[in-house]
């Protein structure tokens, strides 16, 4: 609890500059690596600086401990597939936050055996790292769970939920109330370390499989708080402006997301304390008697090589297939034939932010070539060829018209203004918001049906011939 | 220790006000990587761990500050790994473009 | 001391990174009144000059105290009021536009 | 010297965000306004709060103070003419920088008469803050009497300068060196004091009258620092951070001004402590025999009314005629018969940056009408007529051709390029860096001679009469 020395302190300093130094950095696509790289130099500069303190004189247990964590960081970081990416960041994000939460019990158990009578605000901060950190922990493992497909994705409700967590909450305090005035309880505090753990679970616990992204972006905030507040708890600069840091990050992360599918923060984290009354049957009636026009990839692939511009509008089930290879070579296939490609990024295509991009750039797929949505939908009119690859909410028309759609409002790729549009996806099923889709029925659409990576694969060879 | 807490409060205020600029500032194109990038961040929480855990003599305490300690270097080193390995992508288009 | 020493760096350092950001992104249209308003936060001194003048004995501390109120007063309302005028004129048009 | 209670730090909080959120919506016309009553409830916020410390004990004589600098502040902020705002920010912020540095040497003045030994960091930060603020407050007060042109504004040198200043700082250095060591020796402190005075003179001596402007904006960033380090002093977060956001504010606006002129800030620092070799003859060699076309106001209404589109290039000439008045008038005219009319900005047109906008905004031109340097550039090739109100340097082709013109390099409005050139200004006088402008000399171009504010209320008149 007490301050550390100056040396330290100025290395705290200097890491967190190299903190701030590298997220601006990391805001543009020439310099990211470097900021990662300076960031990491930062942590590197805070672990020394703290390790050069006097507190610290268990080094072996520490460095073994640092060792491990190290070892089994560094093989996740290498065998985690891309499309994998939102679970893999949950699960990191649940292990800060079950650190962050275990440095303020550590916190407790030395104070209750101190000789010193405990000051108030020394309790409060405890006990807000806990219940900050313990509901990071088992909510981002939650989520991880469910991400990574061990339990079902849809929402899980029982009855009386909400009533249950409102019982939570109130025994938390209640049980705070309580410590701040008895600050040597020990029962009471694990009873709030375990009601800080459930509550995590029923954060997340009626959350959908594919909100779970939103939710593993509020958890990283919260994780970046866990860790403020865990600076608070020691006095520590370091650990106070890091978790600020990405407390804003996540929020603000969070709330593009929310932006773009159209949804408010508070809709999000009430109907995740809520029950999930998220899949709803379809609405747009009359849709169900029409007719599809089924083509096959070689139908597909003339249309695509004789045509002058192209637009590829991937979505969620590219991701699935892994299908970004096949369409990067697609794309240079037809650029071969002299077809101008491009590709549209909705903001939330996929089920994470950026998430197309980072698969696209895996594939090495040129990044001036990827636009905006803002900047391709004036495009669209002149496209002779959408190719929409397992996308199918970013370009679902009913957000645009149809005012009792759950997605109407959100913004999306209006693929149906260019000349012809092209759908690759295996069936008829509605995509993550649960809603049929208009644009399959269209006069000037072509269902394509097959898994991406096989159906691109084959558009791939027939091009060739072509 | 009252001082020391509206001390921290500032340091946060001000700390939250730089996340809220910079990251605003940062393409969508970046998004994931930032998410990996700044959870990679609160691993900070080692620095609360090493500190906790670094007592000679054994303890509960020291237990704990071991297992955080654990568990905030794997989300440290497997948080900029991961994001260096996102990111490797974007810079090899670069030279490519 | 050494320690509010650097407490106050951190808190510096922070403050600067946020000028940074904030006034990186302010437009050339309004350049004029930016350099006016934050002349008048630089007034900000006259929070040192009533700490350093508010003592009940007379003594040159004092007095200089309150020049330095007067000065910094000064810089304040005439800053504040001037960067408003200017201003004013903006808003107008916004209207109108 | 000791800590604040609580409230008051906490108030300090609330107002240091204030001034934060303020100087954000600074950053866009709709919100600026309320930025900057934001800012000053800040203000009054922190003023307040001290006010309550119970360090504050003479409430009659700081509110008497108080008075008068409101009154003092409000009438001069009145009075000011929207042309004279360089010299006015010169002049407040020396009155701010002089707070500053009497703030450091009253505090000198309490420790050196109290009993405890003075700590080595509290010397060093008084030194720095009474050398902050001196060369703040004496620079500012020359720069605003160049400006005011109550003395010359061409660089003032003397034999042997650099080597006196030079000196000068050293014996900054020693005496500073020697306080340390012995902190109560008040002479070797008024020594310092003066060497600081000394100091903001010289470094604004051999600045040109119209070079002040960069320089008051590096003055007003040494203000923000002066503050913080008085805030260092005061052991006080509020000083020090709002001194960190002028401070930052300041040094960009100063870079910002450098680069627009093509000079670094390193340049202009070392010009102005070094001798101004500023003013140099033409470079243009073979202008001089070449002839001009001189019009009237009558052929110039005459072009501009049957224009399709008329570029308006307003420029230092337009600022000191207080022309823009009698520019807008012109502007609704040549609208009224059709004419397209936008203004090319340039970002060092006038002494001031945004110095232009501030002035036509004062004569109610929208500010969507206003083009950037390189939003407008591209669109000279289809203008008919570019009408040059009394800017010279910021429309000098010799920037773009002559590689040893002192202006080469610096980005221009590119008026040449339009169908047809007027440029309005009193005779052959060079602009504010002294070179020739070939420009004047272009078949292209027609040379309206005479104040700019008579000239274009002539030209108005003949507009109405087409
Ligand atoms: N990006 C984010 O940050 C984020 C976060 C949270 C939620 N979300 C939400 O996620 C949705 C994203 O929209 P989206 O258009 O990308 O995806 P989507 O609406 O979820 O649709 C994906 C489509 O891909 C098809 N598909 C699945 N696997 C496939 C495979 N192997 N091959 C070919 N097709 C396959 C599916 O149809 P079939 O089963 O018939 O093939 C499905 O209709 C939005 O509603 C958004 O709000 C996004
Ligand atoms: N904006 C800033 O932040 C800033 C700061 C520092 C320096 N500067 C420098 O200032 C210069 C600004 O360029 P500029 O083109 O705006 O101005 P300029 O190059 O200084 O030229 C102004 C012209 O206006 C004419 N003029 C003066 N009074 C006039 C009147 N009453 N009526 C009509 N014409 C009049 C003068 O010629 P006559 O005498 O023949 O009429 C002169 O040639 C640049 O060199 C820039 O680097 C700007």
């Amino acid at each position: 609890m007490d301050f550390l020395p100056s040396s330290i302190q100025l290395s705290y300093l200097v890491a967190s500059a190299l903190f701030i130094i590298g997220l601006k950095q990391l805001g543009s696509p020439a310099t990211a690596r470097k900021g990662n790289l300076l960031a990491a130099i930062g942590m590197l500069i805070a672990i020394v600086a703290t390790l050069l303190d006097q507190a610290v004189l268990n080094y072996e247990m520490v460095l073994i401990g640092m060792a491990i964590g190290s070892a089994i960081g560094a093989i996740m970081a290498q065998r985690v597939e891309m499309t994998a990416m939102p679970q893999m960041v949950g699960l990191l994000n649940g292990f800060g936050g079950a650190a962050s939460a275990l440095v303020a019990v550590g916190a407790f158990w030395k104070v209750i055996h101190g000789v010193n009578a405990i000051p108030v605000d020394e309790t409060v901060t405890i006990i807000l790292s806990v219940l900050i950190g313990g509901i990071t922990f088992t909510g981002s493992l939650l989520a991880f769970v469910k991400l990574q497909g061990l339990i079902s994705g849809s929402p899980i409700t029982f009855p009386f939920q909400q009533p249950f967590n409102i019982t939570l909450l109130a025994g938390f305090l209640a049980g705070s109330a309580y410590l701040i005035v008895n600050p040597k309880d020990t029962t009471v505090f694990l009873a709030l370390v375990g009601i800080s753990l459930l509550l995590g679970v029923l954060f997340v616990l009626p959350i959908g499989g594919a909100d779970t992204p939103v939710v593993i972006s509020l958890l990283n905030s919260f994780s970046g708080l866990a860790a403020s507040a865990a600076g608070f708890v020691l006095m520590n600069n370091m650990l106070i402006i890091s978790g600020a840091l990405v407390g804003a990050s996540g929020i603000i992360l969070t709330q593009i997301m929310c932006k773009a599918m159209n949804r408010s923060i508070t809709n999000v984290l009430f109907s995740a304390f809520g029950s999930g009354k998220k899949v709803e049957g379809s609405t747009a009636a009359g849709i169900e008697g029409r007719a599809l026009r089924s083509i096959d990839a070689e139908e597909g692939a003339m249309m695509l090589g004789y045509a002058k511009s192209v637009v590829i509008v991937p979505g969620y089930g590219m991701a699935v297939a892994q299908a970004q290879h096949a369409v990067r070579e697609l794309a240079d296939q037809l650029e071969r034939l002299g077809v101008d490609v491009k590709y549209a990024i909705h903001p939330v295509a996929g089920r994470m932010p950026g998430h197309m991009n980072v698969l696209l750039a895996e594939a090495n797929v040129p990044y001036p070539q990827l636009y905006d949505m803002d900047d391709i939908n004036p495009e669209f009119d002149r496209t002779d060829v959408a190719l929409v690859i397992g996308a199918n909410d970013v370009v679902n028309p009913a957000a645009r018209s149809d005012a009792g759609s759950p997605i109407y409002g959100m913004p999306i790729l209006e693929v149906d203004r260019a000349h012809h549009t092209i759908v690759i996806k295996r069936g008829m099923s509605n995509g993550f918001a649960g809603v049929e889709n208009e644009l399959f029925y269209k006069d000037k659409t072509m269902m394509l049906f097959g898994s991406a990576k096989e159906m691109v694969t084959q558009l791939v060879s027939s091009v060739k011939e072509l | 220790m009252a001082e020391g807490l509206i001390a921290g409060l500032v340091v946060f205020v001000l700390a939250s006000f730089i996340g809220f600029e910079v990251i605003n500032k940062i393409p969508p194109t970046l998004h994931t990587p930032l998410m990996s990038g700044s959870n990679a961040i609160s691993g900070i929480a080692i620095v609360g761990a090493l500190l906790v855990a670094g007592d000679r003599n054994w303890s509960l305490t020291v237990i704990l500050g071991l297992i955080a300690v654990v568990l905030a270097t794997i989300n440290v080193v497997g948080g900029f790994l991961v994001t260096d390995r996102m990111l490797q992508m974007f810079k090899k288009k670069e030279v490519k473009a």
